[in-house]
């Protein structure tokens, strides 16, 4: 690709031996877990190896064993840098599988959530591909954005990467009242971040030199090696699930899909810059048209107990002392209250817990509360099976669920994004030198955990 | 019926009618009708005319033509229910007696109990005979001491006059009657629920099928008649069918024993023509006490369903009052004036069935309990707009869904009162009143 | 045979069914709580809810008999209106008592609500308290709270057991279960209240908090108890060796079989698993039961010292058929030894409905086989030659000679005879004495055939594998033949079955696929 | 409004010789370290306390703010009496998927509570941090709001709490004794303890 | 003689003493100011008796470390080379302070001491020479130590160091020119004149094109980010990727001492080295006319003083610049190197050759 008959005739007059260079697991670059064999003629690669499943986790085989609801903390871990988009594709496509919709605020969240995602999605691997190319002041600075992303997400989820915050039918906890206003924060933070990245990058003819015309593929080639995402948007095509395959709320949402013109390295840094953009713009406008929030459902009537006197009144039968009444609980479920079940998840009792107050005060939420969780009970989509793909940070991620109607998943496959970007990537690195595998190797934006799974 | 009746009140003296054509007409000595008296007035020569010219058959045909229906509440039609009985079997047949008077607002069986028990006695005579029974048990309420006692002593009478016992009156007809006393419990007015308490088990109703006519105590055939019912039977055979149909219209002939009782100058029994009309029957007792407004009527009973004062306008045979959207059920009519809160009136309702469900069928059981906890909430002013709904949604739950129409009696009560009084139930709960005086008794409505 | 319609569907049933079993024939399952096959009906739960075209009200499916042309809804809006106002009557008082009732996972309360209930809960005063953890008697416990009050517990004791210590109490919705004043329930089937009731209100005090039941395995086998044969279910727990004391059998629950035990298993029955994971024999051991070995060496010393040797085997019937089978083949017809499973047992209990006196489930078994039986020698007749000298092997399996024939006699076998041999699960006062002793594995570890005393040759399956080093015994026979030279290659009991079946007339073209869960009769018992 | 092709301008002549951006680059990184050396030498002398200075975060000594709804190191609720609210119903370790859940229940001998756990041990070196068994739990028994972070130890066994660690989270390893009021005789005071997990499967 | 030799010595002694120290120090300016860049707050864990002194025992800490890390050499390693190679880099950056005058004459009663340890005439040649076969230590390492990584890195630092110093030494050659010396001493003084009276005559005056290519080359000489393609850490680890210890504390602090001599480099060709604008070996001479003398001591001291500020400020740029830019590619290296810094070099002697011509020497 970037090398001419030229050069490759003058290196063959040379005749120099190949150098057999082992790239990694144990390399800074490549995150401990794929391995590259690289046959170097100078500095040039002639040929790459690439060597992947040093992360199989047997994520698809687990998912065998645990209900419905347990193959969530697993997603976490999937793409462990944008969790939430991981969540979101899996619940939904259980979802689908089982036929039901969930509230329209709770697809705003879950939307809200996963540009979040995207957006500290994008930051990694900017900052990371930055960082390894020595400027590793951009990625601290990506990641203080990303930090204070996460508090958002922290703040809505209890935890900062392993969120385990979707559920099948619904979300763990409604967004707190005050979210947008530390959003907005964040938002700024993130923008003048991005901004002084954009300065210390963008135009910078080292970085410029760096990325323009490395890791080069023609978007026939990204297309027919099944590759997504801003890697695909790079090379011009076009192809966003969000837009070609509306989801949740997508089709009601303003935002663009930036293309990039050359499909080099730093079209991918500028889509993802780009994108970063749009996914804060989406957010932002997530938040003006969101349902509105918790509805009190006994106004007047209920005030607030702590949980255990709830359980405690529900105990000796003094129903009467707690109906209507909301439950303080242990802050973690914040959020997850009667007033703001019904907009968080569905009102299939078959397959969403029921709100605290429900399990503490009355034998139906109790019981409701053991069917879903005892084993061989539990949510039990009928048989069959379905295909939903949401756009993670890296492109199409896909959940392919088999359901045999009993508790557990007969079998659970992912599309991971950048499985397919991965089995091109011998192909783009050929004929590069080996410095441009770092930026190549980071704009592949390649996560372990969800390439294999 | 009437709760948290001020003490003061004095307890007027019930007025017992004794001049009806029928039922009454030998009330009129406190001390009771005596076999003596009885067959001077008549007695038993309808018994010895069945007994010696007539067959089974003809009998019940006779107590069919004269639309006499079962006056415990049911309305069932006597004679057909007399045919049920099968005639091939070889089982003994059983004549039961339902003086188990329980409903609220009825005291009828009582007088005829204590005033003219050969009148019973000898309707029983004539429907053993007519279905073929050789004993017939009275089931008799356990709280009715004197009643017992002195039907006691017209069966001791009756044996001693052999109208009883072995070969009565030498026609070769065996019959024995035997008491039983009840415990006190509401339900063994139902029929099955009867026959179990009478078998020696807890008064628990029976699932239908079998039908107690095929096989009903010890599993035997066996009909279950009210005390008013078989005390109208000598009359018919007496004075003919038609004469008794007569006096009533289509549907249902004869008259009835009213009681009346709650808010009205007179209350007692009375006795009338089935065909009277509500409104007419209330005057008859003097009217609402006081001279006071008229709010609202039940027509039969705490089951009922309850009338409004602008409904009284209706005939008190059973279908007129189904049709009206009530029911005859036992004759007690309570009526309540403008001083009467519809609320506690209701809460006193429930909590009697909730107290008197026998907590077999899961609806009744449940049902009865949690609508009296959430009327007593509502007396204590916890109550809340969504419990009117709840109430109403519970009650149509227990309708129709148990072995037995307890279910069903104490749901009627519960819809009629909310949907007739809503407003009333409403402001009662806005207020969250708590007490209640004389003086702000009367609930706006 | 009315014919007629349950939710669109047809179907003939004989005359007097009820619309239920017509559903249930149907494969339409109408949810149950008094309702109970093997008892009268009570018709008071009123969860049975349907809609008959042409009656105004839902009838009760279990108390309403079919008719020509009748029209059954089970699943349309009016019928499952009813079920869920009865179910949310039913739910008014409930406890919430799931946390720490036993029946949560198998309790059709919770079945109910899930499957057909799925409303709002409505109430909201205070619930009926009455009285918990009840012990009613040695192995049941009572929740007055909890009970539904559908009256299966109070029909079982007044028609099965006829013993009625059951009794309904008090009136409305303070009625409660409970057991006559004075009386206590220890009937000898007690425990089958527990497997009738719908909800947690009886539970085992067995199996009280052992385990949750949704954590249990389950394997169907039978009895071993006596000769009925009653089939049941063993639920095991594994993975979570914390609960249960590590023990692997949790509780036992009856299985369905219309010919042999219905849907009752007596207390006997259910409640003697525990040798299972109890002083179990682990390890081979060699002379006074001391020296642990390995069973290559066992085997290979025992084999040499049956050839050529004067031998007597003292069977056992609580062996399977096929290793009863193996036992004929080797011992008897191989090696001319003497044989016998008619061990002199003390007479157990037994009465006119389950349980039988014969002690063993595999006599019968034996008898066909001609282990047992006049013809066969009996125990004492080998243990006499033995101690006479005259037998320079005793292969004792399971059985307790001590507790038979007295100490000194058995101490007297163990030096008369030149290798004893014991092999069997649990610990007893004969294993000190053995030369040799072969742990076996239970019956649950192994599969197998018995045959009941009606004759019925039921299969019993196998839950989990041998504890430890102890083997099956049928294993432990066939690696003795092949030691011994003998060509049986049949690697399975369900192979030696087959063999068994050529061999043995009474079995004849059987296999296990035709015996299948529930049995077959091979014969008329004398 | 769908695509948007991103801008890809040649490097004007300025830009392709290096040091303007660089400047314009070093222009940033000064910016920055100039304000945060004021900033910090500021915080020296105790002005500007308000502005942070730096992202960093000086754990342990300075802990993060952490968000109400964070999940961090379990608890046991306690009841009045000081005895674990907790029934031993084990949704929490049914429900568990990490598995990092033991419960051993027993007889509790007031029937209004029936049960109680003997035995409740948290493997954290399992656990994942899920709060599935919050969610769960039907008696608001276990807690993960005790805003412990620092679970770390020196072994394997070390990491896994057992009851008297969660129903005291201030308690740290060895227990030696059992300070907390049981109803049921408690291992570590002599007691005997039913059901053991270290028991040799028979 | 002797006195001659103690006084080589204790200079030797100071100037080590400054330079390990300063290398040393600057671990810490490193972390510290690469903290402040980046929001951060740094090291400052480490303490003695609780002190922390805001992160400066990290270097001691380091040096313990490193000292008392275990020493691996690879198996197949040549060991001897393996072991050399750190000597090497460390003792030829440590050399090439000889030939840097950092003050003036000191004239200590009648002794006139030269602030510079080696008088050499062409000390500007000796550092080129040292700061050269320093790329020996780099390329022995690298192929001493038997890994792939190492040999890539060891061939990029002897192509990017030989490279460069064609750079170095043409854009080095327009001050040698302008100064007519190869003496550094000499031509500091030579900086010390003004233009007009007001304007010092410094190399960055006078050689502007020439500082900045000497500033790129030499900072390519020190291997440091952008630079830093010998190590290029995220790519192929570098020519140490196989020390440990002390021996790779070796690379590490030669890496800071290159960046002390070049910032010394830059201040004695570009900056006046230890010049102060308008102060005299007397005192002060303002170009608006006031006069302020100085003792010699106190003159020489603020020589001393400056140079070392200066010095600083270069260390302190060229720490910043390393943390703002990302690395060069090989290939673009090579061709900034020989297509742009090379040919602007030639031009610029030629431009000064023509301007000399013209304008006379600055001297």
């Amino acid at each position: 690709m970037s090398m001419s008959p030229a050069s490759q005739s003058h290196t063959a007059d040379l005749e120099t031996r190949d150098m057999l260079l082992n790239i990694g697991p144990a390399h800074p670059a490549m995150h401990g877990i794929i391995r590259i064999v690289a046959k170097l003629d100078g500095e040039r690669i002639q040929e790459a190896d690439v060597e992947i499943g040093y992360l199989h986790r047997a994520f698809e085989k687990m998912s065998e064993t645990v209900d419905y609801n347990g193959v969530i903390p697993y997603t976490d871990r999937l793409n462990y840098v944008s969790p939430l988009i991981n969540n979101m594709g899996y619940c939904m496509t259980v979802e689908k599988l089982l036929g039901i919709t969930v509230p329209e605020r709770c697809h705003y969240v879950r939307v809200i959530l996963s540009e979040i995602s995207r957006i500290t999605d994008h930051l990694t691997c900017v900052g990371a591909s930055a960082m390894e190319l020595g400027a590793f002041t951009v990625f601290l600075y990506m990641i203080k954005a990303r930090e204070f992303l996460w508090e958002l997400v922290e703040k809505v989820t209890g935890a900062r990467m392993t969120v385990s915050y979707c559920r099948v039918g619904g979300v763990k906890a409604d967004l707190p009242e005050d979210f947008a206003e530390p959003c907005r924060k964040a938002f700024a933070e993130t923008r003048k971040v991005l901004a002084e990245s954009d300065g210390l990058l963008t135009r910078n003819r080292i970085f410029v030199d760096r990325m323009s015309g490395t890791g080069v593929i023609s978007a026939e080639d990204a297309v027919s090696y099944g590759i997504t995402g801003p890697f695909l948007r790079s090379t011009g095509a076009d192809y966003d699930v969000r837009k070609d395959c509306p989801y949740a709320v997508y089709d009601r949402l303003p935002f663009d899909v930036p293309v990039g013109t050359r499909g080099d390295n730093m079209d991918r840094y500028l889509v993802r810059m780009e994108e970063m953009e749009q996914s804060m713009r989406i957010v932002e406008r997530a938040l003006i048209d969101i349902p509105r929030g918790p509805v009190q459902v006994n106004p007047g009537t209920g005030h607030p107990m702590p949980a255990a006197e709830m359980v405690d009144l529900g105990k000796v039968g003094n129903i009467v002392a707690i109906a209507g009444d909301s439950a303080v609980t242990c802050p973690t479920l914040e959020g997850s209250g009667r007033a703001e079940h019904p907009s968080i998840a569905t009102n299939e009792k078959r397959v969403f817990l029921p709100p605290k107050e429900d399990t503490y005060g009355n034998i139906e939420g109790l019981m409701q509360q053991f069917k879903l969780v005892m084993f061989g009970h539990g949510v039990r989509p009928p048989r069959g099976e379905v295909y939903f793909p949401v756009e993670g940070a890296n492109g199409e991620l896909g959940f392919y669920v088999v359901s045999d109607g009993a508790g557990s998943p007969y079998r659970v496959r992912v599309r991971p994004p950048c499985f397919a970007i991965m089995s091109a990537l011998s192909k783009i690195l050929t004929g590069d030198m080996i410095a441009d595998m770092i930026p190549t190797f980071g704009s592949v934006n390649m996560i372990g955990g969800e390439l294999d799974r | 019926m009437e709760p948290g009746k001020p003490e003061s009140t004095p307890e007027p003296e019930p007025f017992i009618c004794s001049d009806g054509p029928v039922l009454s007409t030998r009330f009129k000595d406190p001390e009771g009708t005596w076999f003596e008296d009885y067959a001077a007035d008549g007695g038993y020569l309808a018994a010895r005319k069945a007994l010696t010219s007539m067959t089974p058959e003809q009998v019940i045909d006779e107590v069919s033509k004269a639309r006499l229906r079962g006056l415990g509440g049911a309305g069932f039609p006597t004679g057909r229910k007399w045919s049920f009985i099968p005639k091939q079997t070889t089982k003994p047949k059983y004549l039961v007696v339902n003086a188990d008077e329980g409903e609220p607002g009825t005291f009828k069986d009582r007088y005829i109990l204590e005033r003219d028990p050969h009148a019973l006695l000898e309707g029983i005579v004539i429907a053993a005979y007519a279905i073929g029974s050789h004993k017939a048990y009275v089931y008799i309420r356990g709280e009715y001491f004197r009643p017992a006692k002195r039907l006691q002593r017209a069966i001791d009478e009756a044996y001693s006059r052999s109208w009883l016992g072995k070969n009565i009156q030498g026609t070769g007809f065996d019959l024995d009657v035997v008491i039983h006393r009840g415990a006190g419990a509401y339900i063994c007015g139902e029929e099955t629920a009867l026959l179990t308490s009478l078998e020696g088990g807890k008064g628990f109703p029976r699932i239908k099928p079998p039908f107690p006519a095929i096989s009903g105590l010890f599993s035997c055939p066996t009909i279950v008649n009210n005390v008013e019912t078989l005390a109208c039977v000598p009359y018919i055979l007496r004075h003919g069918a038609e004469r008794f149909a007569g006096m009533g219209p289509d549907s249902q002939g004869g008259t009835r024993l009213f009681c009346l009782s709650g808010h009205v100058a007179r209350p007692g029994v009375y006795e009338e023509p089935v065909g009277m009309t509500l409104r007419r029957l209330i005057e008859r007792a003097g009217g609402v006490r006081n001279g006071n407004q008229l709010k609202a009527v039940i027509p039969g009973g705490i089951s009922a369903k309850i009338l409004r004062a602008d409904e009284i306008d209706v005939a008190m045979d059973f279908n007129s009052l189904m049709a009206a959207g009530s029911m005859a059920g036992s004759g007690g009519v309570i009526v309540m004036d403008e001083t009467t809160c519809m609320v506690e009136a209701l809460h006193s309702a429930v909590r009697f069935f909730a107290d008197e469900s026998c907590g077999q069928c899961s609806p009744c059981r449940e049902g009865t309990g949690w609508v009296h906890r959430i009327m007593r909430r509502i007396t204590e002013g916890q109550g809340r707009l969504q419990d009117l709904d709840d109430l109403l949604a519970i009650a149509s739950g227990m309708e129709g869904k148990t072995i037995c129409v307890f279910a069903d009696a104490a749901a009627w009560p519960i819809q009629s009162y909310i949907t007739k009084f809503r407003a009333e139930f409403e402001t009662f709960i806005r207020s969250g009143r708590t007490t209640r005086s004389l003086e702000v008794a009367s609930c706006p409505s | 045979m009315p014919k007629l319609s349950i939710d669109g569907r047809e179907v003939s049933v004989r005359d007097g069914t009820t619309v239920i079993q017509a559903a249930e024939k149907l494969g339409i399952f109408v949810p149950r709580y008094c309702y109970h096959p093997g008892l009268s009906i009570a018709g008071n739960c009123r969860i049975c809810l349907v809609e008959v075209e042409k009656f105004p009200k839902l009838q009760i499916a279990c108390n309403t008999p079919v008719t020509e042309g009748m029209v059954v809804h089970t699943n349309n809006e009016k019928a499952e209106g009813g079920r869920r106002v009865v179910l949310e009557f039913l739910l008014a008082n409930h406890p919430l008592d799931c946390p720490v009732c036993d029946q949560s996972g198998e309790c059709d309360l919770q079945n109910f609500y899930l499957n057909f209930g799925l409303y709002d809960p409505r109430f909201r005063e205070q619930k009926v308290k009455k009285h918990k953890a009840v012990a009613l008697g040695p192995h049941v416990m009572l929740d007055q709270e909890r009970c539904i009050l559908c009256s299966r517990c109070v029909r079982f004791t007044d028609e099965i057991t006829k013993t009625g210590e059951f009794g309904i109490f008090n009136r409305g919705d303070h009625a409660e279960l409970g057991i006559y004043p004075g009386s206590e329930l220890n009937n000898r089937y007690s425990a089958n209240v527990v497997d009738i009731c719908p909800v947690g209100a009886l539970t085992e005090r067995d199996f009280r908090f052992k385990a949750r039941v949704w954590y249990l395995s389950s394997a169907p086998t039978v009895c071993n108890g006596c000769a009925q044969g009653c089939n049941m279910d063993l639920h095991y727990v594994l993975d979570r060796p914390h609960l249960n004391d590590g023990a692997r059998v949790v509780r036992v629950k009856p299985r369905y079989n219309p010919d042999v035990n219905q849907w009752w298993l007596c207390d006997e029955g259910r409640y003697g698993f525990g040798w299972i994971d109890r002083a179990r024999l682990v390890k081979v051991l060699s002379r006074d039961g001391e020296v642990a070995a390995a069973w290559e060496q066992a085997l290979a010393a025992i084999a040499g010292a049956l050839k050529g040797g004067r031998i007597g085997v003292i069977a056992s019937a609580q062996l399977t058929n096929e290793e009863l089978f193996l036992i004929r083949e080797i011992f008897w017809r191989a090696l001319g030894a003497q044989v016998s499973a008619s061990v002199p047992v003390k007479p157990g209990s037994c009465d006119d409905f389950l349980i039988q006196a014969d002690k063993n489930p595999n006599t019968f078994g034996a008898t066909l086989l001609g282990l047992a039986g006049p013809d066969a020698p009996t125990a004492a007749q080998i243990v006499d030659e033995a101690l006479a000298g005259d037998l320079d092997v005793l292969w004792v399996m399971d059985h307790d000679l001590v507790e038979l024939f007295g100490e000194e006699k058995v101490r007297g076998l163990s030096e008369k005879v030149g290798l004893f041999v014991f092999s069997g699960t649990n610990e007893n006062a004969t294993v000190p004495l053995a030369h040799w002793v072969l742990p076996s594995a239970a019956y649950v570890e192994k599969d197998g055939t018995f045959v009941n005393f009606k004759g019925r040759v039921q299969r019993i399956g196998r839950a989990f594998p041998p504890l430890q080093d102890s083997r099956e015994d049928w294993r432990i026979l066939l690696e003795l033949a092949g030691k011994l030279g003998l060509p049986l290659d049949w690697q399975s009991p369900e192979k030696i079955f087959l063999a068994l079946a050529k061999a043995a007339p009474p079995f004849e073209g059987l296999s296990y696929e035709a015996i299948g869960a529930q049995g077959v009769r091979v014969a008329v018992a004398p | 409004m769908a695509v948007r092709v991103v801008r890809r301008h040649e490097l004007t002549f300025w830009e392709k010789i290096y040091i303007p951006q660089i400047l314009c680059g070093l222009k940033i990184t000064f910016t920055h370290f100039f304000r945060n050396l004021f900033l910090h030498t500021a915080h020296l002398v105790g002005r500007f306390k308000n502005v942070p200075a730096s992202v960093t975060i000086q754990y342990p000594e300075e802990l993060r703010p952490l968000m109400s709804r964070f999940r961090s190191r379990h608890r046991l609720t306690l009841r009045e009496d000081h005895t674990p609210r907790c029934v031993g119903c084990m949704l929490c370790e049914t429900v568990c998927p990490a598995k990092c859940i033991t419960i051993v229940p027993a007889e509790h001998p007031d029937p209004n509570i029936e049960k109680y756990p003997i035995r409740f041990d948290i493997d954290l070196g399992v656990c994942v941090y899920c709060g599935y068994c919050v969610e769960v739990c039907p008696e608001d028994a276990i807690r993960m709001d005790t805003g412990i972070l620092d679970v770390a130890a020196y072994s394997r066994e070390a990491m896994r709490l057992d009851i008297h660690e969660l129903m005291d989270p201030g308690l740290r390893k060895p227990v030696s004794r059992c300070n907390l009021k049981f109803p049921h005789k408690c291992g570590l005071n002599g007691g005997e303890m039913k059901g053991s997990w270290d028991a040799p499967r028979p | 003689m002797m006195e001659a030799l103690v006084i080589k010595l204790v200079l030797a002694g100071i100037v080590f003493f400054a330079a390990l120290n300063l290398a040393g120090f600057h671990t810490w300016v490193e972390r510290k100011q690469s903290a402040l860049i980046q929001d951060r707050i740094g090291a400052n864990r480490a303490d003695i008796f609780g002190f922390r002194l805001l992160g400066t025992l990290h270097g001691v800490a380091d040096v313990i470390k490193m000292f008392t890390k275990e020493d691996i050499v690879p198996a197949g390693a040549n060991k001897t080379l393996h072991t050399l190679a750190p000597f090497f880099s460390v003792f030829f950056a440590l050399v090439a302070f000889a030939g840097i005058p950092f003050g003036d004459r000191l004239i200590l009663g009648d002794r006139v001491i030269e602030l510079q340890i080696a008088k050499i005439d062409a000390a500007l040649l000796y550092i080129f020479a040292m700061l050269s076969l320093e790329a020996y230590g780099v390329i022995l390492a690298g192929f001493a130590s038997r890994n792939n990584y190492a040999i890539l890195g060891g061939i990029r630092a002897t192509a990017q160091l030989i490279s460069y110093e064609i750079a170095l030494g043409m854009s080095v050659l327009g001050v040698v020119m302008v100064y007519g010396t190869m003496d550094l001493a000499e031509v500091v003084r030579a900086q010390g004149r003004m233009i007009g009276g007001w304007l010092p005559l410094w190399g960055i005056v006078t050689q502007p094109v020439a500082f900045f290519i000497f500033v790129t080359a030499a900072l390519a000489e020190t291997k440091r980010l952008p630079f830093d393609l010998p190590e290029g850490e995220s790519e192929i680890i570098g020519y140490f990727v196989e020390y440990s210890g002390m021996k790779f504390g070796m690379f590490f602090l030669t890496d800071f001492l290159e960046t002390i001599v070049v910032a010394s480099l830059s201040t004695t060709l570009f900056f006046g080295g230890w010049q102060i604008p308008y102060l005299m070996p007397d005192g002060f001479h303002f170009p608006w006319g006031g006069v302020l003398l100085v003792p010699n001591p106190i003159y020489v001291l603020l020589g001393v003083a400056s140079f070392s500020i200066k010095g600083l400020i270069f260390c302190f740029v060229f720490m910043q610049l390393r943390w703002t830019l990302p690395r060069f590619r090989y290939d673009q290296l090579m061709s900034l190197g020989w297509k742009g810094l090379f040919p602007i070099a030639v031009v610029n002697v030629v431009v000064t050759a023509v301007a000399l011509v013209f304008f006379g020497k600055a001297s």
